[in-house]
């Protein structure tokens, strides 16, 4: 009967990502066609801004149809798009080299930036959201509440900044700027990154806890746990055996919405400790007015930010044996 | 005319910048302490971008320049004197001004063990003129009506027009010399003294010593590390916390925190860099010349020098040839803050009480905070400005030099040619006031072919003097370039066309770590 | 140590905490004991202290509640003098807790097997095999279906009798000393409510335990307890022996209770003769959710084949159980939901099948009450915001016109005018209710249909209800549709009577032919299902008994519904051929139609 | 009204208090502030830069020799006039979406739905980027820039809370009644979701006057020589490793402003569903 459900339970995420992958492919076109026509309201063009002030009117006409900016917009755009369902993101228009690989070499630090944030920034959220809810209206709860309230209301790169002098500047613990390449041992990248990991923790723990939080209280009231509390459960068993069972669902959610601003979000503590990430890639591509590697950031921010979402909702599928069964 | 002449002229137009420059003492006072083989640093420029090239001729920003330097020679190279002495180049000799020939340094190799011929030379100057290239000098390599080869190592220049500076020209970064006929510039092939072994556009690049670097003993330093860090802050941070051990563009506001480590010092390089007040003049009301006079006596310039730049900057003259440079014209009268004489002319100009927007951004250094100055005055003498600061992203395409009123930022050229050529000549493209005078225009033709060094500073002299008067473009300050560095890192020394020893310190620097 | 009483309370004082802060009391002064192996009733009506005082014997009181003072001992416990843990050492070990709905209090995400053994294993008190083979041989004691594999299933997918059974199963995994019966059949069908009521006397009361049963309905104590609390307003009205309380009650209070409990028949009132059509009419009507197949039936088929009439003035009951679809009716009429096939005709004029399309006129003859007022009411807006709508809506009153008009219904529901600046929240459940029908009353309509209004309520509370309404139906001369699972407020109030089965009709006719047998078998199941306020009605009913054997079931989609459960089926036909649909001769003339197989002579009485 | 609300405030826990009273103090400094400032905002006052307490400047001087003082009164009216409309903008936008989309069912919903995860996956600093590149830096244009960024969020919950709602019995009579979806949505859904859109008002506000401060970061903010606290405090930052009051005072601004709105609201739901729950 259990590997009945379990089946079942496959089967409607399978038929649920099936859906999903089709919205998502209407999302990502979406997107890219937003990107692409916002982008073309930019003053300049790649051409402009790689030749900079001195370029002659011939010069930069020259590299623009080098560049292939020459043709309409439309007809450009229709190109990238044939280029991207053959899975080719293109050519960079800057860097001179094909847009994947520029992705390649920053994309991996991105998600190991995300990935390490959200390993140290998940549980403590999951405590602190557990721990308030558990003393709700208590002493404890008040003193958390004020704590991520006035977590959240620090600008981030006043933390970061405070975080440098502290730990560089005057301490000299941790490096000031996270220098990143691929020669380096982990030990050795860990201590660059640990203060971006953080800077972006202190950003997304505060709201994660928040909404964990509110889920487990959601929960507490419900009759099922006042009978768990008759059984003689402890506190901590009701909890983590009954409670989170059932709050796991908004929790994940809210922990994919947080964890989705990891990538794009973090511009700038990738500006403050030189991390070389997607985001300050994107703002770079803006700057540059490199068209495809801003749409393949555009891509893969998006595709993250969905990714996220289906892994929330297929985890409220398995979750909930109701949806699980059907 | 000898090679010895050509370059002793040029040593000349020197002479005084060097004098003008420095907090630190000259080399031979350091020669207490010897250069040193080894060590290995890592420097932090303000930049960082998939920009980031190594083709020479697309080098844009400070961090290309330093890479680009430390990779390859140019035929001739801007000394600490700012004098252009011959590197690739044995000679460069002219008599005309206009045909220049050129004897390259026997023995020279390129990375890969090629040795350097004429035919690099030409490929490298003539690639120029290619628009596909997208050089950032095609204009001024317009100039080269003729470049050939006339032995395997002579290389003969015909301009299209006298000009006495073009060793110095030569020396600028972006007419570094290639290997003949490369394409590929994810890593470089030169001639100079560090080698790549790592280039990541937007991240680092990483040079070890060139061990077969023609010029001997130098290099000293084992391996640099160049990383683009664009936030000041995190820079200075950097530097204080010892991740890095030079960064260029120290924001004056942090040399208190730099004085104040015993291990790190300040490297002040007064320069011709400024950022300029644009009143177009093709455009009204800022082409009425009784406005324009009234916006130069409300620049507040003690102010700026000291709240903005804390002391590091010079007082300007609304003219751009800097105190220090031998063509100073020292007898005009410093215009200074005078709301009555601004307020007598916006009068005649009839524009009390007008509401003006005037565009800053932080791409031009410190405009934001020139404009809100202007503001505060102008408000008390009837001027109404409004502040309007756009973004540094495309502030050079859409805004710069198309308002009335608007702020530019001009980098230190080699010349006063380059730099009225470039920006004050009628139909210079980046004219920044739209500014048409057909006597400074003859006078900087005559001058550019002069040889004779008192009638170049009179005419020179004069052309200051027209700009100051009329030009519609108000300098206040020439601003200082600061670099901070660890104590450890000798040999540093200012040079007036940029930070980090005018982009070229890698070959000149070692560590005493 | 040899105690008189094994539960002993005195002087109990419960105590909560107003929006200021101050306490006030919620229960006091209460007093009891019993001895081991004895039931208890609490009983009284919603707000009476009764939940609180079966909780306090845990050692729990709800959030916000204290309990400030007095003694309670259990055995050897003195429940408030422990600490937490010491409780929680008790709590599902000693003294076991059944609550109210099983539905609710079973963990949704868990297996009901997990759940079962949990409190053997949190004590300690045996191993999970051996748990577990204790936990199917009480669900085997508690007659339910599938006893060794129903533990790996999630609540969802058990029905409420079978999960209220299984709580008693949890509950009694410890063997527990004491045993807390929170209204353990409210929430169920009159006919689950039977069988559960015989699992748990079998099962939970039988073993010895002690037990105390809270509850609001003297039949139901009536066939489980020993001694009977009767408690109002959180305290002790009466207290004495089961047989004294129920046949010879000394108070006023105990008396309205016995009275409320059985609702009087109300005089139909004068039917209006007209020779038009029907005021409503449905000819066979098919509805359900989910996409319409091949076969004109929706996907989740609801209601099958429909056909009524309703008069002019004409009272209609619907009856049948939880998910019979006697909602669904309703919501067919409003047009919340188009039926697939067949037809609504109001004056003899087809309505369209949705909402769309229905003109405003349509919308005001016909309006839909639903069961419960706290969600039926908007709890944004004032009890004026709510009566005033509908007269805006329909009539385009506004100002002073509304305002009077608003006065008059309240004057109709009997409530004071005071409170129709009142936000729903402050009202009581018997005025929310009031208001609920005032709404309705408001567009002046010729049809209420009356989804279950006087379930959600206590019964002394539904009683009043259902008196204004036969008093409005007098008045006013309303149609009304009252749906209900209860057969004898259906049987008080209603003209016809239409017994609904899983959506399909089996019965339907005069009120006058449900006053005596034969019905068809489902409704003497019904009927025979409502528990008698006097003990030993639960040994000597019938009803729930186990149906004959027969063989598999044809794959025919007509056959009869209530097959499985049919106690007069007939192997060979009623698993064969679909049952036909014909009239039932009654002793007095009355005539109901049947779809059932069995005639007159063979259904035999209740 | 008043006293109604005077009332409210006394039934408030201590929190709610505190928080009424920062929400109240930023509320009344953001009106007359500007009046008060000893200075005008962009005046070079101080001969020194980063100066500490001082009878003439008494919260110092800034990087350039301004008045703190008078920067922070006026900094205060920016960032609380701008993120109060910006929020209000996003969760009226939001919601009034959310309420189109769950009375208008699948058709509706399902493009609205892609629209919003659109926005959402677009990070919202590099989106301001591309518009003040496009647009140009403009009060209107930020405005609009933290509208669009928290619209989504908004939109998400206020979705959520409206679909369920649409479940309740009361709206079904209501559409039984034959009630218009305009009614449906504002008269019948939108009163009951006000508590929750209120908390979520607060935290919008809060990621409000943080994006603001993040595009100054970007060199994206107020027009100078005003600015808004989170400039106020990127402007000074070099005063950090001296811990000069014109960083330490907009940053406690930025902290007792935003905090003390979630104080305040959460109280107020506190209470609002106390009283609900108590009958």
């Amino acid at each position: 009967m259990a590997g009945a459900s379990t089946s079942s339970g496959a089967k409607a995420a399978f038929v649920l990502i099936g859906k999903r992958l089709a919205s998502s492919l209407l999302t990502l076109l979406l997107v890219s066609v937003t990107i692409f026509v916002i982008a073309q309201l930019l003053p300049g063009d790649a051409a402009q801004e790689a030749l900079g002030q001195s370029a002659t009117v011939e010069q930069v006409a020259a590299l623009r149809h080098e560049m292939g900016l020459d043709r309409p917009a439309p007809v450009r755009y229709i190109s990238w798009l044939g280029g991207m369902v053959s899975g080719d993101p293109g050519q960079s228009l800057v860097a001179n080299m094909p847009v994947s690989e520029v992705i390649s070499s920053r994309l991996p630090n991105s998600l190991l930036l995300a990935a390490l944030t959200a390993l140290v920034a998940v549980p403590v959220a999951l405590a602190i959201g557990i721990g308030s809810a558990m003393n709700r209206g208590g002493r404890i709860d008040r003193a958390l509440n004020i704590t991520t309230l006035s977590m959240v209301a620090v600008p981030e790169f006043l933390v970061a900044t405070i975080a440098v002098l502290i730990f560089s500047v005057k301490l000299r613990w941790l490096p000031s700027i996270a220098l990143v390449s691929d020669e380096m041992s982990w030990g050795d990248y860990l201590r660059g990154a640990a203060m971006p990991i953080l800077c972006l923790s202190i950003v997304v723990i505060a709201q994660m806890a928040r909404m964990t939080r509110a889920a487990v209280i959601d929960q507490m009231d419900r009759p099922y746990v006042e009978m768990a509390v008759l059984k003689g459960v402890a506190p901590v068993q009701v909890v983590l055996k009954h409670i989170m069972p059932n709050a796991i669902a908004p929790i994940v959610n809210a922990m994919a919405l947080s964890l989705s601003y990891l990538l794009g979000g973090a511009v700038i503590v990738e500006t403050i400790f030189n991390y070389p990430g997607l985001a300050s890639l994107m703002v770079n591509a803006v700057t540059s007015r490199d068209m495809p590697l801003l749409q393949a950031c555009a891509m893969i921010f998006c595709a993250a930010y969905l990714i996220l979402m289906l892994i929330a909702d297929v985890t409220a599928i398995l979750a909930n044996p109701r949806l699980r069964a059907q | 005319m000898d090679d010895i002449s050509a370059l002793s002229r040029r040593g000349l137009i020197g002479a005084g910048l060097g004098l003008g420059a420095g907090l630190l003492l000259p080399d031979g006072a350091m020669a207490a302490s010897k250069p040193r083989r080894g060590g290995r640093i890592r420097v932090a420029s303000l930049s960082s971008s998939t920009a980031d090239t190594l083709d020479p001729a697309k080098g844009a920003l400070s961090t290309d320049y330093v890479r680009h330097y430390m990779v390859y020679n140019g035929l001739t190279e801007m000394g600490g004197d700012l004098i252009a002495r011959p590197a690739l180049a044995e000679r460069i000799v002219s008599n005309d001004q206009t045909i220049w020939h050129i004897r390259l340094r026997k023995g020279v190799t390129f990375h890969d063990g090629a040795s350097l011929t004429a035919q690099d030379v030409v490929w490298s100057l003539l690639r120029h003129k290619d628009p596909a290239v997208g050089s950032k000098l095609a204009t001024i390599a317009e100039q080269f009506a003729e470049v050939r080869a006339t032995g395997k190592q002579d290389v003969v220049i015909r301009l299209t027009g006298p000009n006495a500076d073009l060793p110095a020209i030569l020396a600028q970064s972006h007419f570094l010399i290639l290997r003949a006929g490369t394409k590929d510039f994810r890593t470089a092939n030169g001639t100079g003294p560090y080698m790549v072994s790592q280039f990541r556009p937007g991240v680092r690049t990483l040079v070890r010593r060139n061990p077969n670097y023609w010029k001997s003993g130098k290099a000293w330093l084992d391996e640099i590390e160049l990383i683009g860090i664009p936030d000041e802050v995190s820079r200075v941070n950097a530097l204080l916390s010892g991740d890095v051990q030079l960064v260029i563009a120290v924001n004056p506001r942090s040399t208190k925190r730099i004085m104040a480590s015993r291990g790190h010092g300040l490297l002040e390089t007064p320069s011709g860099l400024y950022t300029n007040l644009i009143m177009r003049q093709d455009q009204l009301p800022t082409g009425n010349a009784h406005f324009v006079a009234a916006m130069k006596y409300l620049i507040d310039r003690p102010l700026i020098k000291r709240a903005l730049y804390r002391g590091y900057a010079t007082i300007a003259n609304d003219q751009p040839i800097p105190p220090f440079h031998p063509y100073y014209r020292s007898d005009l009268p410093q215009t200074s803050l005078d709301l009555d004489k601004a307020r007598w002319h916006l009068q005649r100009a009839g524009l009390s009480g007008v509401r003006l927007p005037v565009y800053a951004s932080p791409a031009a250094d410190g405009s934001v905070d020139m404009a809100s100055i202007l503001q505060e005055y102008g408000s008390r003498v009837g001027l109404n400005l409004a502040v309007n600061r756009v973004p540094a992203d495309g502030y050079w395409s859409t805004h710069w030099m198309k308002h009335p009123l608007g702020f530019g930022n001009t980098n230190p050229r080699p010349t006063a040619d380059l730099l009225f050529s470039l920006f004050y000549k009628s139909d210079a493209a980046w004219n920044e006031s739209g500014w048409k005078n057909p006597r400074f225009d003859r006078l900087l033709l005559e001058a550019r072919g002069e040889a004779d060094q008192a009638r170049r500073k009179q005419l020179y002299g004069e052309m200051q003097g027209l700009v100051h008067h009329h030009c519609g473009v108000g300098i206040p300050v020439f601003i200082s370039l600061i670099d901070g560095y660890d104590r450890r890192l000798k040999g540093l020394r200012p040079v007036s066309l940029g930070g980090l020893m005018g982009y070229q310190f890698a070959e000149h620097v070692w560590w005493e770590g | 140590m040899t105690q008189a009483f094994h539960v002993e309370v005195k002087d109990l004082r419960v105590t909560a905490r107003n929006a200021r802060g101050e306490a006030f009391p919620i229960v006091s002064d209460i007093d009891f004991a019993l001895k081991r192996g004895e039931v208890l009733a609490l009983i009284g009506e919603s707000g009476s202290g009764k939940t609180t005082i079966a909780l306090t014997l845990l050692g729990h009181a709800r959030p916000g509640a204290t309990i400030a003072g007095g003694s309670i001992r259990v055995g050897d416990a003195d429940i408030t003098q422990l600490d937490a843990k010491a409780l929680a050492q008790l709590r599902g070990n000693r003294i076991a807790y059944i609550a109210q709905s099983a539905a609710s209090a079973f963990n949704p995400s868990r297996t009901i097997m997990d759940q079962v053994v949990e409190p053997a294993l949190i004590h300690d008190l045996m191993l999970r095999d051996k748990a577990e083979a204790k936990a199917v041989e009480l669900f085997r004691a508690l007659a339910l279906p599938f006893p060794d594999t129903i533990g790996s299933r999630y609540p969802h997918q058990l029905s409420g009798g079978q999960l209220q059974r299984l709580m008693a199963a949890m509950a009694l995994i410890t063997d527990p000393e004491l045993v807390i019966l929170d209204e353990p059949t409210t929430a169920l069908d009159v006919t689950t409510q039977i069988e559960v009521l015989r699992a748990f006397k079998a099962v939970v009361l039988e073993r010895g335990a002690t037990a105390i049963y809270v509850s609001h309905d003297l039949a139901v104590v009536a066939q489980m307890a020993d001694q009977i609390v009767v408690l109002q307003q959180g305290r002790i009205r009466e207290a004495g022996a089961a047989d004294q309380v129920l046949h010879r009650p000394a108070g006023d209070y105990t008396k309205t209770l016995m009275a409320a409990a059985r609702p009087a028949i109300r005089p139909a009132p004068m039917r209006i003769d007209v020779p038009a059509a029907p005021l409503l009419e449905i000819r066979g009507v098919t509805a359900g959710y989910g996409r319409i197949g091949k076969d004109g039936l929706p996907r989740v088929p609801v209601l099958r084949d429909i056909n009524l009439t309703i008069e002019r003035g004409g009272t209609l009951g619907v009856i049948g159980e939880s998910g019979s679809g006697k909602s669904t009716i309703a919501r067919v009429i409003a047009g919340l939901l188009p039926p697939a096939t067949g037809q609504v005709l109001l004056d003899g004029e087809p309505l369209p099948p949705g909402l769309k399309g229905r003109s405003r006129e349509q919308f005001r003859r016909v309006q839909l009450v639903f069961q419960n007022a706290d969600t039926a009411l908007n709890p944004a807006h004032s009890v004026g915001q709510i009566l005033e709508r509908p007269l805006a809506f329909y009539a385009g009153l506004k100002g002073n016109a509304a305002h009077m008009r608003v006065l008059e219904l309240m004057d109709l529901i009997r409530l004071p005018v005071s409170l129709i600046d009142r936000n729903i929240g402050g009202l009581s459940g018997g005025q929310k209710q009031r208001v609920n029908l005032a709404r309705a009353l408001a567009a002046d309509p010729q049809l209420i249909l009356c989804d279950e209004v006087t379930s959600a309520l206590d019964t002394v509370v539904g009683a009043a209800i259902l008196d204004l309404m036969a008093d409005l139906r007098r008045e006013l001369g309303i149609a009304t549709m009252f749906i209900s699972h209860d057969i004898s407020t259906v049987r008080a109030i209603c003209d016809d009577i239409l017994v609904l089965y899983s959506g399909t009709m089996v019965e339907m006719g005069p009120r006058a032919a449900f006053q005596s047998a034969p019905f068809h078998p489902y409704t003497d199941l019904l009927i025979g299902s409502v528990p008698e306020m006097r003990a030993g009605w639960l040994e000597e009913s019938h009803a729930g008994r186990k149906p004959p054997l027969i063989g598999a079931s044809g794959e025919h989609p007509d056959l009869c519904r209530f097959l499985p459960r049919c106690a007069a089926r007939v192997d060979g036909l009623c698993n064969v051929t679909p049952p036909p649909r014909h009239p039932l001769g009654k002793a007095d003339g009355m005539s109901s139609h049947i779809l059932c197989h069995h005639g007159d002579e063979s259904l035999i009485p209740s | 009204m008043m006293a109604r609300s005077i009332k409210g405030a006394k039934a408030l826990p201590l929190s709610g208090k505190v928080g009424l009273a920062l929400v109240l103090f930023w509320l009344v400094a953001a009106l007359v502030g500007p009046m008060l400032a000893p200075y005008p905002v962009g005046a070079f006052v101080a001969y020194d830069v980063f100066d500490g307490s001082s009878s003439a400047h008494w919260l110092g001087s800034d990087y350039l020799g301004r008045d703190v003082l008078s920067r922070l009164l006026w900094g205060a009216r920016y960032t609380v006039a701008l993120a109060a409309a910006a929020a209000f903008l996003a969760s009226a936008t939001g919601t009034a979406l959310a309420l189109t989309a769950a009375v208008g069912g699948a058709k509706v919903d399902e493009p609205l739905s892609r629209f919003m995860d659109m926005l959402i996956s677009i990070p919202s600093k590099i989106f301001s980027l591309v518009l003040v590149a496009a647009f140009g830096s403009s009060l209107p244009l930020l405005l609009l820039i933290a509208a669009i960024t928290y619209v989504p969020g908004n939109y998400r919950i206020a979705r959520a809370l409206a679909v369920n709602l649409t479940q309740m019995d009361y709206v079904q009579v209501a559409r039984a009644r034959g009630e218009g979806r305009l009614h449906i949505a504002i008269a019948e859904i939108l009163p009951n979701m006000i508590h929750p859109l209120l908390a979520d008002f607060g935290l919008r506000f809060v990621f409000i006057v943080l994006l603001l401060s993040g595009l100054s970061f970007l060199g994206l903010g107020v027009q100078p020589p005003d600015a808004d606290l989170g400039s106020l405090v990127r402007e000074n930052i070099s005063g950090l490793g001296e811990g000069a009051l014109a960083i330490l005072a907009p940053a406690i601004a930025i902290a007792t402003l935003t905090v003390g709105v979630n104080l305040l609201i959460d109280a107020i739901g506190v209470s609002g569903t106390g009283r609900g729950k108590r009958k």
